[in-house]
């Protein structure tokens, strides 16, 4: 085992790399921007070392400088936690340079999840399935027919150069088809300078959901069930559970499945995520993390492995302190992510928090860098705590979320609080049966 | 609080005879305290005293909280204090065998150097940035240092 | 608590021989002292120490903190305070139907009975402990009444 | 289900009770004293009820204020929590009358347990184990040496009259005993003004180890494991754990079933403890606790069973949620009794919190009512916080324990965490070897 690790990152989540380090026995350097002199990070690491400004660029962000903090303390490896540099696979590579190890994936893996193209492509090649459809650009209308017939209706024509929501269409029939089809192409044309559009099956009601994987240094991986984070606004997740509601005992064994096929095809190292695009008992892959993520805890409660001491241990030479037979997904596990936030427009809300108490009692777990007196700086991001609940059930999970939520007092700032003790008491989201655009269309009264 | 109120406080004071006012809001904490004597003339003495270190923590040993801010208590007036601008390990002298670049009252020009510091195998030598003269060298030589950690003190010349 | 309030407070304290005055107020807390020069009162000191709604809760939607404190905001000078000596049900007439003890302006003598307070199916009638005029009511008639909770204010004759 | 349910406590238990109401809906009432006006569980109550001054004989005793505040707020159920009047028998027999659920057991078995010659009888008929002895005063020579014949050396002799660890000698051989016994019956005689003396077996190596039952009003009793509480000083517990360290799955299962026997030989109904001492393979009943006990939380992490919300429910009628079968003792827990208290002397140190920060992260539980700012009153017991922790086996809920008490910052009064922060570095402690006298014989460098 690690003598001493160094933690490139801030927040909550260098707290709980320092956390996880102290139950394993191993020293914890901390490096912080002149902002985050005094913050818990810091404060609760056995050393720390400033890295630079509070601009991430020179400090969070800085390699030399965490190289060099790492080899001024003698630290023996780098846990870069989520963000900043842990999907960086030239910092990998550089920590591999100076002798230090760095707790996560290859670079080569970093680097080819990194690319999309070349990742859908990997896991085509390992059996995982992807959203069907022309597979690159299409220009004959006879090849857009064709291609739309075999993978059935609705399918969607999106511009290559769009994204963002912006450039595409649904289409639903194939009367309709060839002339979606031509004014896309036009539309693309004009609005982005590049006729291309290429054609996909439109999944329906579509849920994201993850799969958390496990490897060792030797070989063995393992997948500990999946994520439910259907609940974003733009892609940032505000609400994550485990077991997710719409996988069934079987669908979870397949995906499990998958992604451990997936995982051992690239000869994968440490903790990953394969994110799919659920619809009905259909998955599809749409990106592999190479990190720890935001979530990870939902799949602690539910397991009751510590997936960060498991990271330093496996990147220690250890191997998997379990297998697949011993994961059993138990009991119900919902995350809250507390961004510093209006609740309604969503924007930043940085400043002192002038009150402050976190919920307690049983099943409830907070992870927070923040206290009573602390100032959320403008620099970072806007995650302040992450409340996470376990019950026996997901009833359980619910109503222990709703009363965490209520006992939760944040003054001085805006929080999300508001609106997740409503999601919490809405019956959509209390059924299970919501999707991605659930909270778009979120307006209780 | 701000200033303001304090005068407002102040001046409420002035046509009183309250000898002392202690207020204390949102972290902020300010007492008022009325001269001993008599004479209306007597000096009065204000104090505001931030809470710095946040009170949740402030008896929490901490490891190093604000390791910079720490070593920079007090420069003196007049003093430019020169900081590593990179994390790395400080050097005096550009080998063990040499001598030092600067020694204190020393007289350094505009642009010579100062020290070196190591990182990442790299040397990079600091230079300084006034003209003056070394009046304290506040790192030993071959101890890691921080961003932003202060190494010398300079009086301008 | 502002300004004004702090200001009212000094000129409280100035036509009386009160020598220090400390208030904490929902995170606010003022201590008033008064100059010793005068000298001639006796140096009586008096602290008002509110426990202040603490800071960690200021905020939070307190469904019954202190209702007792908060109703009794600010009983007039010379004035009895009458509270409740047990949690029961507040009654100001025998029955329905028969007149009320007291009514407002009414002069009671010592021991007169003021209302009723039923617990535990008993009624007990809470008498005057002075003799005064009745310058106020404050609860209603069939009203739950927790312990402490003012009931009337006599005015003492 | 009740509608709403008035507590008869304050502290942490009364926030405990707050909390299991809200998850499962029911509106508490706080009932507080004028020095807890401004109480956590006065806060987070639906409603709240001022019932008398500081002195707790005048407000949380004052059974008559009590029973008038649930009138008042048309309370159905009360809920005493522990200490109080949570083992008064004569208040439970006026809820009764009031027509007020009073959740616990029956005001008869809370008599009998109270009574501890009777409750003793009443567990040898059940087939409990109780320390062998004389069973009464002995006072001829011939009797002494028949009896510690048949119960075997050593043996104690105490006086009737004695307590507290005086008046008491033991005996290791039959040379010796006759001697004792005389002197035992005139220091008895001289010391307390009554000769009367009785003998025991002598337990070495005591453990203090206490089964969990839960039952409820159809007759189902289920035991939920042991809990190890023999860290105590002068019979206050410091720090326990589930399951014991001492207990093998043999004795835990014979321990269980007689705990169990026990509970329905009475028609016991909801939350009950059988304590035990415990001396290598062997067990004797000590008491029976009437009530939930501040330790219960460490039962909850390894059972996943939220006690009080099965007290709620059982005393709504409910069936358990559970068998016997259902209950698996999974990985292990500690719970650390944080008083406000001299670490050394043990003397109460109430007064103002100046700072306050609780641990957090992955397996870590919080349960208290106090907070930053909180004023600990001189007038009630010195607890504060109960800091519990969960690891999948003992070694990792130890360096779980060890980082959290880390973590735990309480500024402005002096707490036991030093203490116990030593005990979880103790090799003797964390070996699992230690007997109800570890405490007093801690002393670390």
């Amino acid at each position: 085992m690690f003598k001493k690790i160094l933690i490139a990152n801030r927040g909550e989540i260098a707290l709980r790399i320092i956390r996880a380090c102290r139950e394993l026995g191993v020293k914890a350097v901390a490096v912080h921007s002149t902002i985050d002199a005094n913050s818990l990070h810091v404060r609760y690491a056995d050393e720390s070392i400033c890295i630079g400004p509070p601009d991430s660029g020179l400090s969070y962000r800085n390699i030399p400088a965490i190289l060099s903090a790492a080899e001024i303390t003698d630290s023996e490896a780098i846990h870069p936690g989520y963000g900043f540099l842990a999907e960086n696979a030239n910092f990998a590579e550089m920590c591999e340079t100076a002798g230090i190890k760095f707790i996560g994936p290859s670079p080569e893996n970093i680097r080819l999840m990194g690319d999309k193209a070349k990742a859908k492509e990997t896991m085509i090649k390992a059996g995982v399935p992807v959203v069907p459809g022309s597979d690159g650009p299409v220009s004959a209308e006879e090849d857009v027919l064709k291609i739309a017939q075999g993978i059935g209706y609705p399918v969607i024509i999106k511009a290559s150069a769009g994204g963002g929501g912006r450039g595409m269409r649904v289409v639903h029939s194939a009367g309709s088809l060839v002339n979606s089809f031509l004014m896309c192409q036009s539309e693309a044309a004009s609005a982005f300078g590049n006729p291309e559009v290429y054609i996909e099956k439109f999944v329906t009601d579509p849920r994201h959901v993850e799969v958390q994987v496990m490897a060792d240094e030797r070989g063995n991986v393992v997948h500990l069930g999946e994520r439910d984070c259907s609940v974003q606004r733009r892609h940032q997740k505000l609400v994550e559970e485990a077991p997710s509601p719409a996988i069934t005992p079987r669908m979870r064994k397949k995906m499990g499945e998958v992604a451990v096929a997936a995982a051992k095809s690239v000869g994968y190292k440490n903790a990953g995520t394969i994110e799919f695009i659920v619809s009905g008992d259909k998955f599809y892959f749409m990106e592999m993390n190479t990190r720890i993520q935001v979530e990870h805890p939902v799949t602690e409660m539910v397991t009751g492995i510590d997936l960060v001491k498991e990271q330093i241990k496996v990147a220690a030479g250890l191997p998997l302190g379990f297998t697949q037979d011993d994961i059993h997904i138990v009991g119900h596990s919902f995350e809250c992510r507390i961004n510093a936030e209006d609740p309604v427009k969503f924007t930043p809300c940085p400043g002192k928090i002038t009150s402050y108490n976190v919920p307690g009692g049983p099943g409830v777990r907070v992870d927070t860098a923040v206290y009573g007196g602390y100032t959320v700086p403008p620099t970072y991001d806007s995650l302040i705590a992450k409340l996470i609940v376990y019950g026996k059930d997901r009833d359980e999970a619910i109503a222990r979320m709703s009363r965490a939520l209520d006992e939760y007092v944040v003054e001085g700032i805006k929080t999300t609080i508001p609106l997740q003790q409503r999601i919490f008491q809405d019956p959509v989201f209390k059924s299970g049966n919501y999707t991605t655009a659930y909270l778009e269309n979120f307006n209780p009264k | 609080m701000n200033l303001k109120e304090i005068k407002e406080l102040i001046e409420i004071l002035k046509d009183t005879d309250v000898a002392e006012i202690e207020l204390e809001k949102a972290g902020t904490r300010v007492r008022i305290k009325k001269a001993n004597g008599e004479g209306n003339h007597a000096p009065m003495t204000y104090t505001v005293q931030h809470q710095a270190a946040p009170q949740a923590m402030a008896a929490q040993a901490a490891p190093a909280a604000a390791p910079a801010e720490a070593k920079d208590a007090a420069p003196e007036k007049n003093v430019v204090v020169v900081t590593s601008p990179i994390v790395g390990t400080f050097y005096r002298s550009p080998s063990p065998d040499a001598a030092v670049y600067v020694e204190v009252g020393d007289v350094v020009k505009k642009g010579q150097v100062l020290c070196i510091i190591e990182a990442m195998k790299l040397m990079n030598e600091i230079e300084a940035e006034t003209s003056g003269k070394v009046v304290a060298i506040l790192a030993e030589s071959a101890q890691p240092v921080e961003y932003g950690e202060p190494l010398f003190h300079i009086e301008p010349m």
